[in-house]
C-alpha cells in the first residue's frame, strides 16, 4: 500500500516537473521538462564517456570510502582501547572533526591538481571522521561485566579485541560505514564538480559550460540515484549486521 | 452517569479479525468509585479507551450524562498505566499539571491555585520545579494523579495506574486515590488487574470474561466508607468478597482457555 | 584540583604538542605550498582582521545564517505537516528521499541558471541543502510522538497551537537537533562551495583567490580560519542544543540508571 | 597540524593512487624520445602546439608530448612547480604573479598575442545592446565578469578604464567562467563581461557591443600568454628545454602563417561548433616574446596592487 502511494508520490513528482514548465509556470529554458531530461539520461546512458565517468565517480567513491573506514576502525579501536590515549586525544578529534573538508579544496588543487588523488584527500578527510567517531563510541560501549568475565579467564590483548572489542564495536562500525558512505559520495561529487578531477561532478561542470541545462538534470538524477543506491545498500547492510544486536540503533544527539 | 451499551470492539489487521470486546453493558452512578477487574488480555483497556473516547466502538455506544461519546468528552480525565511516558518529559512538575488547565482556557492566578492545591494533595508540594524523570515512579504517577485533580474532572478514567509501582507505594496510592475521590466527588472507573486492589477501593466491582469481554458480574461492595489498609483487609467481609472476585476470575480464565 | 588539572592537561596536552611539531617541522620550509606556520601566523592577524573581516567574512556569515535559518522554518515547518499526516508522508517519502540523495553542490549550477549569481542565489544553494536533513528529521520525530502522550492530549483536550508547541515540536526535538547539526556542517560546505562559482566577495572566494594570486600562506590562512569557524559553529550549536535538549539528555541518564 | 595529519592519512591514497598521480623526475634515456606533458587551457590561444604535435614538430626534436587540459593558468603553474606537467601554458599575469611570490618559474616561449588592431581582437569588453555604457570610463561603479580574477583579464580591463579617463579602482569584478558570461550579460546579472573567442561571436550573437578591445588598449602587439616550465627542469635539463623552444616557435610561425589548419585543430580539441570556428577572430601567433608588453603588464598590475613590489621582469622572460 504504502509502496503504491510512493510510487504516485514519485509519479506525480515527475508529471508535476512535467507540467509546470510546460504550462509556462516555470521558464523551460532552466526547468526543462521530465520528459526532456529522461530522454537527455537515455541519451547519456548510450555513450561511452557517461559510463567511464560514472566509473571514476565510483572509484573515487568506494577507494575513498574504503580507507576512510579502514583508518577510522584502526585509529579507533587503537585510541578507544586504551582509556588515557582516548582522553588525550578527545579534544583534538572534537576540534578537528568540524572543520569542513571543502576548507582544503584549494590545498589540495595548489598540492596535487586536478586529479583524482585531490578529491581523494577531500573524501577520506570527510569521511573518516564519520567511522572514527562511531568506532570510539562502539569500544567504549563494551559492557563491564563482559570485559571482567574476559579478564578473570585471563584472554589476552588480541582475544579481547577478538571476542570481545569487535562484535561490540561492529554494529556502530556500520552505522558508520552508512553515515560515511553518504559523506564520501557528497565529497567525491563536489570535488569532481569544483576541482574538476574525472567523474559524474566533471560532467556535469562541462555540461554547465556548455549550457546544456537538460544534461546538467540528467546527470543531477543520477547522482541522486547513486545516493539512493547508497542508503539502501548500506541500510540492508546495517540490518543485516544488526538483527542479532538488542537495539536496533538510531542516530541519537551525542 | 456513565452508560455502556452493547458495546463491542473488533480489531482487524492482516486479514485477521480478533473480537476483543463482545458485548458489555453497564452503567456507573455520578459520583460512585466503580472497578473492573478481569483475567489478563481481556480487554479492560479497549474498554477504558472507548469510554473516554479515544478508540471507537465498533458496535454499540458509550454516553457520558446522555450524550454519546464520539471523541474524548469535556470534564473527563484519565490516568494512564505508563505514567513515565504520559508525563511530558520536557515540561517541569507544575507546568505538566499546568498545560491541561491552559487548554481549557482557565485565567493564570486560578491555574496557579490549582496547580498548587493538586500538587499539595498529592504530597508533592516541594516538587513544582523538578523534571519528571527527576522522581521515582510512584511519585510521577501521584503527579499524573495531581494533573487530573487540578483539572477537576466529572469522570476519572484510571488504567491499571499501579501496576507498574512497587508494593509499598501502591498502598499508599490507593489510599490516596480513595481521598481524591471522596473529596472531589467525581465519578471514577479504576481498571485493574489486581482483584485485591478492586474490593479495596471500589463500590462496586465488575468482572470480565477472557476476550470476547462480557461482563461475568457486577458485584456491589458493602464495606464501610472508610477504609483503611489495616482494618480493611483485616475484615473477614473483605476476605469473603475477595474470594468471591477471585472465584469468578479463575472462572473466567479457565472459560478462555477451553474456547 | 588536580582532577581539573589533569583534565586540562590531557585536553590541551595533543593539541599543543601537534601545533608545536607543525611549528618546528615546517619552521625552516622552504617548500613554496608549504610555508612556515610561523609565515602563517604572521600573515593572518593582517589578511582577516581589517577589511576583509567586512567585506568577505561577514558576509559569509550572514548568507550562512539567512539560509540556514531560513532551512530550519522551512524543513520543520514542511516536515511537521508531512510527519503528522500517514498519506502525505506515504506520497511523499521516496521523493524526499530521492531529493535527500542528491549530493547539494551539484545544484550550485542549476540554482545560478535560475537565481543568478547575487546573494538570492548563494543563500538558496544553502537553503536547498540545508533543507533536507532537517526535513526528513522532522518527520521521522513527528511520527514517533508516544501513542500515551498523543492520548493525554486528546482527553485533557490540548489542541491547536498548545499541542503543536507542547506535544509535537518538543517531541520531535532531539530528532530536528539531530537534523540541524547535520545540516550546518552541509550548510558551510555549501557557504564556501557558492563562492567558488561566482562571487566577488566572501570567504570561499578569498581564499580561491589567494590560491589563483599564489599567495600561499594567506591561503593557508583561509583555510585555517575556515576550519576555526566550522570548529567555533559547532560549539555554539552543542551549547544551544544543551538548552533546548536538557530534558532529553536527562530523561535518558535517567532511564539507564533505571 | 592538520597537514601532517592529513599527510598521515594520505599515505595509502597516495599509494593507491600513484598510478594516476605524477611521475615526476624522470630522466631521458639516451635515444628514447623525451616524454613531457604540457599542461594547456582548451581555448583557442594553444592551437598552435595542438598543431605542431600533429605537425611533428616535436617528434623530430625527440619529444614526446601529452597535451593535458586545465581549467586554467593558476592551475598549471602549481602542477609544473610540482612536476606534474613539464610544460605548460599561463596568461602573463599569473606568471608575474606566481614570480613575484617567489615561485620558480621561468618563460620559454611565446604563447599568443592580441590582434593589434582595435575593435578587431580574438577578446573584448563587451555589454549588451541597450546598455547605457559608452566608454570603458563608464564602468565605474558597475560590475564586470572576469573568468578569474587576478591575471591578465582584469588588468587589461582596468587598462581600458585608465586609458577612456575612469578610475580603475572602481570597477568591480566578478569571478564567472567565460560560457556563463553570455548570460549573465542578457540577464543584467553583470553590466559588462570580457569575453574571448568563441564566447564573443556569442556576445555579439545576443546583440551585444563592444566598447574596448583591452588587450590594445593594454599594449601594442601584447603579449598575452606564453609556455613556462620550472627552474628545476631548466637546470636539470636545459638542453631539452632549448629544444621545446624551438619546436614552439616552429609551431607558433606555422599556424601564423596557415589559419585554416590552425581554425581546422581547434574543432579537434574544443568543442567549439564548426560554423563559428570559421568565424571567429584569431589571435596572432609572433615567435618572439613580446618584452616590452610584458614589462608593460609589470607595471600595470604594479599600479593596480597586484603586485606588490616591481617585478623582475627579466629573470622570469626566456
Amino acid at each position: 500500500m504504502n509502496a503504491l502511494l510512493g510510487l504516485a508520490g514519485l509519479l506525480g513528482f515527475g508529471l508535476l516537473l512535467e507540467v509546470a514548465p510546460r504550462v509556462g509556470l516555470v521558464p523551460e529554458r532552466y526547468f526543462p521538462p521530465t520528459s526532456t531530461i529522461l530522454g537527455e539520461l537515455a541519451g547519456q546512458v548510450g555513450e561511452r564517456a557517461f559510463w567511464v565517468a560514472v566509473g571514476d565517480t565510483v572509484l573515487t567513491w568506494l577507494l575513498g570510502l574504503a580507507i576512510a573506514v579502514a583508518l577510522g576502525v584502526v585509529v579507533g579501536v587503537a585510541i578507544g582501547s586504551v582509556p588515557l590515549v582516548r582522553a588525550a586525544t578527545s579534544s583534538t578529534i572534537e576540534f578537528l572533526r568540524p572543520i569542513p573538508s571543502v576548507a582544503l579544496i584549494p590545498l589540495v588543487v595548489v598540492l596535487h591538481g586536478s586529479t583524482i588523488t585531490s578529491t581523494l584527500i577531500l573524501v577520506v578527510y570527510a569521511a573518516f571522521w564519520q567511522v572514527l567517531v562511531q568506532v570510539l563510541h562502539g569500544v567504549a560501549d563494551i559492557d563491564p561485566v563482559a570485559r571482567d568475565t574476559a579478564r578473570s579467564y585471563r584472554l589476552d590483548r588480541w582475544a579481547r579485541v577478538r571476542y570481545l572489542t569487535w562484535p561490540t564495536a561492529l554494529p556502530y562500525v556500520v552505522t558508520g560505514v552508512r553515515l560515511a558512505a553518504t559523506v564520501a559520495l557528497i565529497l567525491t561529487i563536489t570535488g569532481e564538480l569544483v576541482i574538476g578531477s574525472p567523474g559524474l561532478g566533471q560532467l556535469i561542470a562541462t555540461a554547465r559550460q556548455s549550457g546544456a541545462v537538460p544534461a546538467m538534470y540528467a546527470l543531477i538524477v543520477v547522482t541522486g540515484v547513486f545516493g539512493v543506491l547508497a542508503n539502501v545498500v548500506t541500510r540492508a547492510a546495517e540490518r543485516r549486521a544488526l538483527h542479532w544486536h538488542p537495539s536496533m540503533r538510531a542516530e541519537v544527539p551525542a | 452517569m456513565l452508560t455502556v451499551d452493547g458495546l463491542g470492539k473488533v480489531y482487524a489487521s492482516h486479514g485477521r479479525r480478533v473480537e476483543a470486546i463482545g458485548d458489555l453493558s453497564f452503567e456507573v452512578e455520578t459520583g460512585s468509585f466503580v472497578c473492573i477487574v478481569g483475567p489478563s488480555g481481556c480487554g479492560k483497556t479497549t474498554l477504558l479507551r472507548c469510554c473516554a473516547g479515544l478508540l471507537p466502538p465498533t458496535s454499540g455506544t458509550v454516553t457520558l450524562s446522555g450524550s454519546p461519546v464520539t471523541g474524548p468528552p469535556e470534564g473527563l480525565a484519565v490516568v494512564f498505566q505508563e505514567y513515565g511516558r504520559s508525563l511530558f518529559p520536557w515540561l517541569r512538575v507544575a507546568d505538566n499539571v499546568d498545560l491541561p488547565l491552559r487548554a481549557a482556557g482557565v485565567d493564570r492566578a486560578e491555574r496557579r491555585r490549582l496547580v498548587d492545591e493538586a500538587l499539595d494533595a498529592v504530597g508533592l508540594g516541594d516538587a513544582h520545579r523538578a523534571y519528571p524523570w527527576q522522581l521515582s515512579g510512584g511519585m510521577q504517577q501521584r503527579v499524573a494523579i495531581a494533573r487530573a485533580i487540578a483539572y477537576q474532572p466529572r469522570v476519572l478514567l484510571m488504567d491499571e495506574p499501579f501496576a507498574a509501582v512497587d508494593a509499598q507505594t501502591r498502598a499508599d496510592l490507593e489510599d490516596l486515590v480513595r481521598s481524591v475521590w471522596q473529596r472531589l466527588g467525581v465519578t471514577l472507573v479504576f481498571v485493574t488487574h489486581d482483584i485485591d486492589e478492586a474490593v479495596y477501593l471500589g463500590q462496586r466491582v465488575i468482572m470480565l470474561t477472557s476476550s470476547p469481554t462480557r461482563v461475568a458480574e457486577d458485584l456491589t461492595i458493602d464495606l464501610p466508607d472508610e477504609r483503611d489498609q489495616l482494618t480493611t483487609r483485616g475484615d473477614p467481609r473483605f476476605t469473603e468478597l475477595r474470594g468471591r472476585v477471585y472465584a469468578q476470575i479463575q472462572k473466567a480464565k479457565l472459560e478462555g482457555k477451553a474456547r | 584540583m588536580t582532577a581539573v588539572l589533569t583534565r586540562v592537561g590531557l585536553a590541551l596536552g595533543l593539541p599543543v604538542v601537534l601545533v608545536a611539531v607543525w611549528w618546528f617541522a615546517s619552521a625552516g620550509s622552504t617548500d613554496f605550498f608549504f610555508p612556515p606556520l610561523r609565515t602563517i601566523v604572521e600573515v593572518f592577524g593582517p589578511t582577516w582582521f581589517g577589511e576583509r573581516l567586512v567585506d568577505d567574512v561577514l558576509p559569509s556569515l550572514g548568507r550562512l545564517a539567512a539560509g540556514y535559518a531560513a532551512a530550519l522554518v522551512l524543513g520543520v515547518g514542511l516536515g511537521v505537516l508531512i510527519g503528522s499526516n500517514r498519506w502525505v508522508r506515504a506520497v511523499t517519502e521516496p521523493v524526499l528521499e530521492f531529493l535527500r540523495a542528491i549530493p547539494p553542490p551539484v545544484l550550485v549550477p542549476v540554482l545560478m541558471l535560475v537565481a543568478g549569481i547575487g546573494n538570492g542565489m548563494k543563500i538558496l544553494v544553502i537553503i536547498s541543502g540545508c533543507v533536507w536533513p532537517i526535513l526528513l528529521n522532522t518527520v521521522a520525530g513527528v511520527r514517533a510522538v508516544d501513542g500515551v502522550l498523543e492520548d493525554t492530549c486528546r482527553t485533557y483536550r490540548i489542541r491547536g497551537t498548545l499541542r503543536w508547541r507542547h506535544l509535537v515540536l518538543r517531541s520531535a526535538s532531539p530528532q530536528i537537533v539531530t537534523g540541524a547539526r547535520q545540516a550546518l556542517s552541509v550548510g558551510i560546505i555549501l557557504m564556501v562551495i557558492s563562492e567558488m562559482f561566482a562571487a566577488s566577495s566572501g570567504l570561499g572566494f578569498t581564499v580561491i583567490q589567494f590560491k589563483d594570486g599564489f599567495q600561499i600562506p594567506e591561503m593557508w590562512s583561509g583555510v585555517i580560519l575556515l576550519g576555526l569557524l566550522g570548529v567555533l559553529l559547532s560549539m555554539l550549536f552543542r551549547v544551544v542544543e544543551h538548552q533546548v535538549l536538557s530534558w532529553y539528555h536527562g530523561s535518558r541518564t535517567a532511564q539507564k540508571e533505571r | 597540524m592538520r597537514r601532517h595529519l592529513a599527510a598521515l592519512l594520505l599515505a595509502p591514497a597516495l599509494l593507491a593512487t600513484a598510478a594516476c598521480g605524477s611521475d615526476e623526475g624522470q630522466s631521458p634515456n639516451a635515444g628514447e624520445a623525451d616524454k613531457v606533458t604540457v599542461g594547456v587551457i582548451p581555448i583557442l590561444d594553444v592551437a598552435p602546439i595542438y598543431l605542431g604535435v600533429e605537425k611533428g614538430f616535436f617528434e623530430k626534436r625527440n619529444i614526446d608530448v601529452t597535451l593535458e587540459q586545465a581549467e586554467g593558468g593558476a592551475a598549471i603553474v602549481p602542477a609544473v612547480v610540482s612536476g606534474q606537467y613539464q610544460f605548460g601554458f599561463s596568461n602573463i599575469v599569473s606568471l608575474l604573479l606566481a614570480h613575484s611570490e617567489g615561485l620558480p618559474v621561468k618563460m620559454v616561449s611565446n604563447g599568443n598575442n592580441s590582434t593589434g588592431v582595435d575593435g578587431e581582437d580574438f577578446a573584448a569588453l563587451m555589454v549588451s545592446a541597450d546598455s547605457p555604457i559608452e566608454t570603458a570610463a563608464d564602468l565605474e561603479g558597475r560590475t564586470v565578469a572576469a573568468n578569474t580574477l587576478q591575471n591578465i583579464v582584469d588588468t587589461a580591463v582596468r587598462a581600458s578604464v585608465r586609458k577612456a579617463g575612469g578610475d580603475p579602482t572602481k570597477v568591480k569584478f566578478t569571478a564567472l567562467p567565460f560560457p556563463e558570461q553570455p548570460a549573465a550579460l542578457a540577464s543584467g546579472q553583470v553590466d559588462a563581461v570580457f569575453v574571448v573567442e568563441p564566447f564573443q561571436q556569442a556576445v555579439l550573437g545576443q546583440g551585444g557591443r563592444t566598447i574596448a578591445s583591452s588587450y590594445v588598449d593594454t599594449a601594442p602587439n601584447l603579449t598575452v600568454a606564453s609556455y613556462f616550465t620550472s627552474q628545476r627542469i631548466l637546470s636539470e635539463n636545459p638542453e631539452l628545454v632549448k629544444r621545446f623552444t624551438q619546436a614552439m616557435q616552429e609551431s607558433l610561425s606555422y599556424a601564423n602563417g596557415h589559419p585554416d589548419e590552425a581554425r581546422a585543430i581547434i574543432g579537434s580539441y574544443t568543442n567549439i561548433a564548426r560554423d563559428v570556428v570559421a568565424r571567429v577572430t584569431l589571435p596572432k601567433w609572433p615567435a618572439e616574446v613580446n618584452r616590452d608588453s610584458v614589462q608593460r603588464v609589470a607595471d600595470l598590475a604594479l599600479e593596480d596592487g597586484l603586485l606588490k613590489e616591481p617585478a623582475k621582469v627579466g629573470d622570469l622572460l626566456p
